[in-house]
């Protein structure tokens, strides 16, 4: 019963709960499993999710445009909405231009739902929950949102229209562009904690708000960055300049209808969920609740179904702060204007990256400063080198080994010797 | 035959065949797409190699920046909507006869090597000592993680080389609590003994990473100098 | 159990004479680029595949990255060229600009 | 003793380089970028230089005197016995090696009188020393205050004389361009004057030499000097070729002084005159000099039984005395008497080149193209006088023979120059003609035996005649260059104390006297010694009787062209009034030394051969000349001593007054009175005339014998030159020719063939190989792989296996 929970990977987790009951695999074979069991999960996450979210999005955009938004399909606030527009671009015809390259046409919405799923291959839902537990986890969720782009240019290329190129060639600068930033921003909290790797960003926060790297007076305006250039590089208004419906008819999804049609759509809501979610690991202290309860609960018993039950808990608030910032999203889309492309350029190439990278070198300087002038390496909550969890997470977590983690905390922190 | 064979010979596909329509195709923008998802299935290749922050950097780098970059220069040096430049069938059959020759004899060159076997490559390298090392380095069932050494070899710190942390015996058995050093030398005939007392550090890639920093800043001006629109051809 | 480095090198080897024979037939300068990255990309792959296999270790990675980094600044010169080709010829058809022929 | 020596020798060695110091920074002033044309600066510093050596040398006089207390003066009465034995005593000390007991034993004042020895070691080949020595007798000071005083003299002469160089822009009238007009230079005063300087330098060290060497070295630096100064005018084509023709006429001379010399040092092994004195460790080392082994210290010629050898002293015994060694002896030095007697001949020839003799006498008048101050200096006071001096200081050298030579040469020269003198009409020609004519009196009076005479001539001379020059200077700058006397007269209101000082100098060398008393002019005295010293040759040779008779007949000749001078230039009325109207008197600089000199020339020989000039050159006369030569046993001619001169003083002395008065007078009544009319003598004696204003046709006579045969040399040699050696050199030159158009053939033919066949051959192959380069990028791509893979598959097929 105990190797269940003592379980570092769904993989090993299956692999114990068959041999509870009875069927016991090779851990290929789990390992197998487990894979599919991600992708079940992740496929349905936002299957239904998504849908709530378009929901919540028509709600959230009648209630600010003084409307009420679906009221009809399933009960009284119209629940079933998104099912129903499922249903119904399923149904509609799959119409490919007459002069659009065929094959590209169709192969773009796959490329972009693909690269948006494939995001959330490191991204951690709670402690260890995580489908592949990366050491370059963030790096590796960047580099695969950068693919979404190509999708995009694709989509706009193929089509054969001026309108879908117009808005893929702005996508794709807008992106490019607006990666920078959104990579120098993320990276703050990296180098605080002082590692890649999302999940020990996240535990490296746990126990307590004044853990959270957003209390980090540099990581505080790097959020803010982060989340600005998260909009812009899902496409969301303000900065929705691929599809600007007023200027180009719908942008690189002009000529798409239906099936394809709804598959960008799916895949813009997953991103934007999974840059949420990022923010969340990188600034919202990931899964902790913000009293250190649960921190408290894992250390006293630190395997067993206590601490799984506690990782359930911090999934449920990891969730929630997720949403909560997909739900800004939405507020901020339905609320301003719609920004002019070189506006948006000039936001991106002459303030952001300015503003990003003197916060990422802030962020360097900081501990060493501090650590020079008073002999902590952080104002607010424990030194970063001090709150790390038990050593038997850490095996599952890094196998960097221990002398290297100690080299990495000197060179990351200035004075913490090894916290483990 | 388990996962990661699998996942081996999938992307190996994956990576081959985009290869070769890369080669094939006489349409640019297909020719970068397949181009996509060949240096995307080498990203995984290198994942599948251990090398994960090499593959996820091909993956940021690659795909997301240059490729992108190409698409632009495609679609900006396009004359007209899916413009393709045909290349004489002749040119095609010459240079296939090169490259299947040039084929041959590599892949005869490699598989000429003994990598397993009795007294084969793998005999005394991959599968000796070595492999422990991999074992609990490189070993993918527990994503080798390459990050921190990679860092601190950039920051002139091997930690691979100079944190002399040789395998305790026992620890070989039980690789996964073992705290293993990625790429740690260890006891093996003929290929460098552990020594006895901690050696001075080596210098690392610290140089060199300094240098393609400011390579890159120096390309980056130089080619938006070159990419500015000039006096266009009198023709 | 890992995949014996021949297959890994065999691989490279298919990657690099895709490259060559891009190199060989695009008439379009773009196209030769990209012949370009799958040559470097094979040899990232062989990098990497002795770094795993060998007492190469570390270095082959680091090596690796470096090539990718050198690919993304030629890239990004290669294409400047190409766009001032472009904008001189008209075309990207790199045939059109034999003016060095003897 | 020793301490007197230093001193002196020092005193006369800064009397000595002072002017070279002058020059070197009057050369450098000179050459000084931006030197001042127009200040007197050099002139004042040569002046300096000068007059400060006077001063020297002065003091060097007194300090000798002090020194041998006036032993020179004391020597009095002209005693056979004590004449030698003083003479002696003079030859002892000048020979005299410390020697005490010796000292003791022969005479009461044992001072040395001569002090000789090195400033300097030039070289040492062998044994053979060429060094700066210094021989310090009562002639050389006297020679030293004399030279010195009269360049002073000059040199504040010329600072007037010269005033005219003192512009940036001189015009000379008598040089004419092409164009027509007058030839423009800047001005060289200093240039003047630092040459002047170097010939100061030059004669003092003549003077001073202690060996006949270094006698030679300032020999030739005097010469130097001569021609620069008489071209100093170098545009005036006169004055370069007479430049060039006193140097060449002197080089002839030199030509004889280095046999000579050769001769000497063959024989003798040593230039010095006096014995050398050489110190090493505490060994007094002495060897012998020229004199000494000469004549050793009795003055008497030791011959062989044959009398063809002479045999030289050159063996010091315990006192001093020199011996000529064994048979046997290995030191044993002889000469050959003919040899001696060339060796004599030589070095006078050297002396006639230098101051015009007889044969090359025709240098002289045309030197007179040099500035007056120069004429006066130069070729009147010391340089031509310094062929006398040598004459002189060499006298122990000459046998009877020599002598007797030397007479001839000046009884001749004496002759010529007086006759060519009555027909001169230009001033300085005359001046220049009398100097030739006195220096031939001063050789003859050295040639008949009367070595002070001569000397006691030279000095007195130097005197007047330079007073004569300067006066001739003044009058020509008075009249403005104008140097025909035909054309002057009248002058003596003009310029009176020119005219006043020129007649002194006129009196002086026409030798007048007041008979009966002892008051004449220095002329006088010198001229009376020397026709004595003539008058008791001939009493004793009485075959050489025109030794006397030329000479007198000279002396009223010189009287009577010296008068004319005078009469012709300052009496009468004026033959050019345009130039007459404006003459002037010369400024104070000229007309000062013209005063000084007046007095020297009219006194400087006061008391004659018993006044203290003589005695004092006397007193240094070469042992045995005071008693004479008896050549009736050496069947030569025989001299006479001291004794024989005294007695026919009176004689001769009266018979040169009475010529002088006679010729006087004479000139009196043709230019003075004008009784007889010149132009009518000229007409009855055309042929005498125009044969003396041909100067006896020396120079046709030269013209012909040398210039013109060396013309014909010279062609005939130009004509080998062009038709022999020049066709050799073109014949070799042809075949070069030849030779060379036969390597072109084979050039362009053979190398050039291969050479190009490369060049083609290269190019075609470019031509063919740049169809390869069809500048697509692909196909350069595929052969880079093409051959790539031909490398591997080369290297499987050709690798061993295993």
């Amino acid at each position: 019963m105990d190797t269940l929970f003592a379980a570092n990977s769904l993989a090993e987790f299956f692999q114990a709960l068959l041999a509870l009951v009875g069927f016991p695999v090779s851990a290929p074979i789990a390992h197998v499993i487990a894979v599919v069991t991600h992708v079940a999960l992740v496929v349905g996450w936002f299957g239904l999710p998504a849908g709530l979210f378009i929901w919540a999005e028509r709600k959230i955009s009648a209630r600010i445009q003084d409307r009420l938004g679906p009221t009809r399909v399933g009960g009284k606030f119209g629940w079933l909405q998104s099912l129903a527009d499922g249903v119904k671009l399923i149904q509609k015809e799959d119409l490919v231009p007459k002069d659009a390259d065929g094959l590209m046409f169709r192969m773009a919405p796959y490329i972009v739902v693909v690269a948006s799923l494939a995001a959330y291959l490191a991204l951690p839902f709670s402690d260890g929950w995580t489908a592949v537990a990366l050491d370059t986890g963030l790096f590796l969720t960047l580099a695969v949102l950068s693919l979404e782009v190509l999708g995009v240019i694709l989509a706009g290329y193929s089509s054969g229209s001026k309108w879908a190129l117009f808005g893929a060639i702005r996508e794709s600068a807008q992106m490019v562009s607006y990666e920078i930033p959104m990579a120098l921003c993320a990276l703050c909290p990296i180098v605080t904690a002082g590692t890649l790797n999302l999940n020990e960003v996240a535990l490296l926060q746990s126990g307590g708000v004044w853990n959270w790297n957003i209390l980090h007076p540099f990581n505080f305006f790097a959020f803010f960055v982060y989340f600005t250039c998260a909009t812009a590089s899902c496409k969301r208004a303000p900065f929705d300049l691929a599809e600007a419906e007023s200027e180009l008819v719908a942008g690189f999804l002009t000529e798409y209808s239906g099936f394809r049609w709804s598959l960008f759509f799916l895949a813009e809501y997953a991103s934007m969920f999974l840059v949420s979610g990022l923010a969340t690991v990188l600034f919202l202290g990931g899964w902790d609740d913000g009293l250190g309860v649960l921190a408290s609960i894992k250390t006293a018993s630190p395997n067993g179904a206590v601490s799984f039950l506690a990782n359930a808990i911090g999934l449920l608030f990891f969730l929630v702060k997720a949403s909560v910032l997909v739900c800004v999203q939405i507020w901020v889309r339905w609320t301003l204007p719609r920004l002019r492309i070189d506006q948006v350029m000039t936001t991106c190439l002459k303030y952001l990256i300015p503003i990003s990278c003197f916060l990422f070198a802030g962020t360097v300087a900081y501990p060493l400063v501090l650590a020079t002038m008073s002999g902590k390496t952080s104002i607010i909550g424990q030194p970063a080198g001090e709150r790390l969890v038990q050593p038997k997470k850490a095996a599952g977590v890094s196998n960097a080994g221990a002398t290297t983690e100690s080299h990495l905390r000197i060179t990351a922190t200035g004075t913490e010797g090894s916290g483990r | 035959m388990t996962a990661e064979i699998i996942l081996f010979w999938l992307f190996a596909f994956l990576t081959c065949a985009g290869a070769i329509m890369v080669a094939a195709s006489q349409n640019v923008v297909r020719m970068a797409f397949s181009l996509v998802l060949t240096l995307g299935s080498t990203a995984v290749l290198f994942l599948l190699l251990g090398a994960d922050f090499v593959g996820a950097t091909q993956l940021l780098v690659y795909v997301g920046g240059t490729l992108v970059l190409l698409v632009f220069g495609v679609m900006l040096t396009a004359t007209g909507p899916f413009t393709r430049i045909k290349s004489s069938p002749a040119d095609a059959i010459l240079s296939g006869l090169i490259g299947v020759v040039f084929l041959f004899i590599v892949a005869s060159t490699v598989t000429a090597v003994n990598w397993d076997g009795e007294n084969g490559i793998d005999q005394k390298i991959a599968m000796g000592a070595h492999a422990k090392a991999v074992e609990g380095g490189f070993n993918p069932t527990q994503q080798g993680n390459t990050t921190r050494p990679l860092g601190l070899s950039f920051l002139s710190l091997r930690a691979d080389r100079d944190l002399k942390l040789d395998l305790p015996k026992e620890s070989s058995a039980e690789t996964n609590t073992a705290p293993v050093v990625p790429g740690v030398s260890v006891v093996m005939p003929g290929v460098m003994p552990p020594p006895k007392s901690p050696v001075p550090l080596s210098t690392g890639y610290l140089l060199p990473f300094e240098i393609v920093s400011v390579h890159l800043l120096v390309v980056l001006v130089g080619a938006a100098y070159l990419a500015r629109t000039k006096r266009r051809a009198t023709t | 159990m890992q995949p014996t480095p021949d297959k890994f090198l065999f691989i490279s080897a298919v990657l690099f004479v895709c490259g060559v024979v891009c190199m060989t037939t695009k008439r379009n300068g773009i196209g030769i680029l990209m012949g370009v990255e799958l040559v470097l990309n094979a040899a990232n792959l062989n990098f990497i595949t002795f770094s795993r296999f060998t007492p190469l270790g570390l270095d082959g990675q680091v090596f690796s990255l470096f090539v990718i980094v050198l690919a993304a600044a030629e890239a990004a010169v290669a294409l400047a060229i190409a766009l001032n080709f472009y904008n001189n010829h008209l075309t990207i058809d790199v045939d059109r600009g034999d003016e060095l022929h003897g | 003793m020793e301490s007197l020596g230093n001193k002196l020798s020092t005193l006369l060695a800064i009397a000595w380089l002072l002017p070279l110091f002058g020059f070197v920074v009057e050369v450098f002033a000179m050459s000084w970028p931006n030197a001042n044309r127009k200040s007197k600066a050099a002139a004042y510093f040569a002046i300096f230089c000068i007059g400060f050596g006077f001063v020297c040398s002065s003091i060097a006089f007194y300090e000798w005197g002090e020194g041998t207390d006036w032993a020179a003066f004391k020597a009095v009465d002209h005693g056979h016995s004590e004449v030698a034995n003083a003479a002696e005593h003079g030859e002892h000390a000048a020979t005299g090696h410390d020697d005490h007991e010796h000292k003791a034993a022969t005479h009461e004042t044992p001072k040395r009188t001569v002090f000789s020895g090195t400033f300097y070691n030039l070289a040492q080949f062998g044994n053979l020393k060429l060094s700066l020595d210094y021989y310090i007798d009562s002639l050389t000071l006297a020679m030293f205050v004399m030279v010195t005083l009269i360049a002073t003299c000059i040199h504040i002469f010329a600072t007037g004389y010269m005033a005219e160089e003192l512009v940036d822009d001189y015009v000379d009238h008598q040089v004419h361009t092409h164009d027509g007009g007058h030839f423009h230079r800047p001005g060289r005063f200093y240039k003047f004057f630092s040459y002047m300087s170097l010939f100061c330098f030059a004669m003092l060290g003549l003077v001073l030499a202690g060996n006949i060497f270094q006698v030679f070295i300032f020999w030739e630096l005097v010469g130097i000097c001569s021609y620069l100064l008489i071209g100093f005018y170098v545009e005036r084509h006169s004055a370069s070729t007479a430049a060039n023709k006193a140097f060449i006429v002197n080089r002839v001379g030199d030509f004889g002084f280095i046999i000579g010399l050769m001769i000497l040092w063959t024989s003798f092994g040593t230039f010095s005159f006096d014995d050398q004195h050489e110190v090493d460790g505490n060994v007094n080392k002495v060897t012998a000099g020229l004199f000494t082994m000469v004549r050793g210290h009795d003055g008497h010629l030791d011959r062989s039984s044959d009398g063809q050898t002479v045999l030289l002293k050159n063996e010091q015994d315990v006192n001093g005395e020199w011996h000529v060694r064994k048979e046997s002896d290995p030191g044993r030095k002889t000469i050959t008497y003919t040899l001696l007697i060339v060796a004599g001949l030589g070095v006078f020839g050297g002396c006639v080149g230098k101051s015009a003799q007889f044969p090359l006498q025709t240098w002289l008048p045309d030197a007179m193209e040099g500035p007056t101050p120069v004429s006066a200096l130069v070729h009147s006071a010391t340089m031509v006088a310094a062929g006398v001096y040598l004459a002189g200081r060499f006298y122990p050298m000459f046998v009877p023979e020599v002598l007797l030579t030397i007479a001839y040469v000046g009884c001749i020269t004496a002759f010529v120059g007086a006759t060519i003198a009555i027909v001169a009409t230009d001033i300085k020609k005359v001046l220049a003609y009398s100097t030739i004519s006195q220096l031939g009196y001063m050789m003859l009076g050295l040639g008949v035996g009367g070595w002070g005479a001569g000397l006691f001539h030279l000095v007195t001379h130097a005197c007047f005649k330079s007073l004569m020059f300067l006066c001739s200077g003044s009058v020509i700058a008075g009249c403005h260059h104008e140097q025909e006397m035909t054309k002057m007269g009248g002058l003596l209101r003009k310029m009176p104390i020119t005219a006043l000082t020129m007649l002194v100098g006129v009196m002086a060398i026409a030798g007048l006297a007041i008979p009966g008393t002892s008051i004449a002019f220095s002329g006088y005295h010198s001229k009376d010694a020397i026709l004595a010293t003539a008058l008791a040759y001939t009493k004793l040779n009485p075959i050489h009787f025109l030794l006397f008779l030329v000479p007198l007949l000279t002396a009223g000749i010189t009287s009577f062209y010296m008068f004319r001078l005078w009469f012709y230039t300052f009496l009468g009325k004026p033959r050019d009034q345009h130039l007459h109207e404006h003459v002037h008197e010369s400024p104070w600089e000229m007309t000062g030394p013209l005063l000084l000199l007046a007095v020297l020339a009219a006194g400087c020989a006061i008391g004659g051969e018993d006044g203290k000039l003589f005695k004092m050159l006397t007193f240094s006369e070469p042992v045995g000349v005071g008693q004479g030569v008896d050549g009736a046993a050496a069947h030569t001619v025989s001299l006479p001593g001291h004794a024989a001169i005294h007695a026919s003083h009176s004689t001769a002395g009266s018979a040169a007054l009475l010529a002088a008065f006679i010729g006087m007078s004479i000139s009196y009544l043709v230019y003075g009175k004008g009784v007889i009319n010149p132009a009518d003598i000229k007409r009855q004696a055309a042929s005498v005339h125009a044969f003396l204003a041909n100067k006896w046709g020396f120079d046709d006579l030269y013209d012909v014998m040398f210039v013109k045969p060396a013309h014909v040399v010279a062609k005939f040699a130009a004509a080998i030159d062009k038709f022999v050696f020049d066709e050799i050199l073109h014949t070799f030159v042809r075949m070069g020719i030849a030779v060379s158009k036969w390597d072109r053939k084979f050039d362009e033919g053979v190398i050039d063939g291969i050479v190009n066949l490369m060049g083609n051959s290269t190019y075609s192959l470019g031509i063919s190989l740049r169809n390869v380069q069809t500048g697509k990028i692909r196909q350069y791509v595929t052969f880079i792989a093409v051959s790539v893979v031909t490398l591997f598959v080369l290297l499987f097929a050709l690798y061993p296996k295993g």
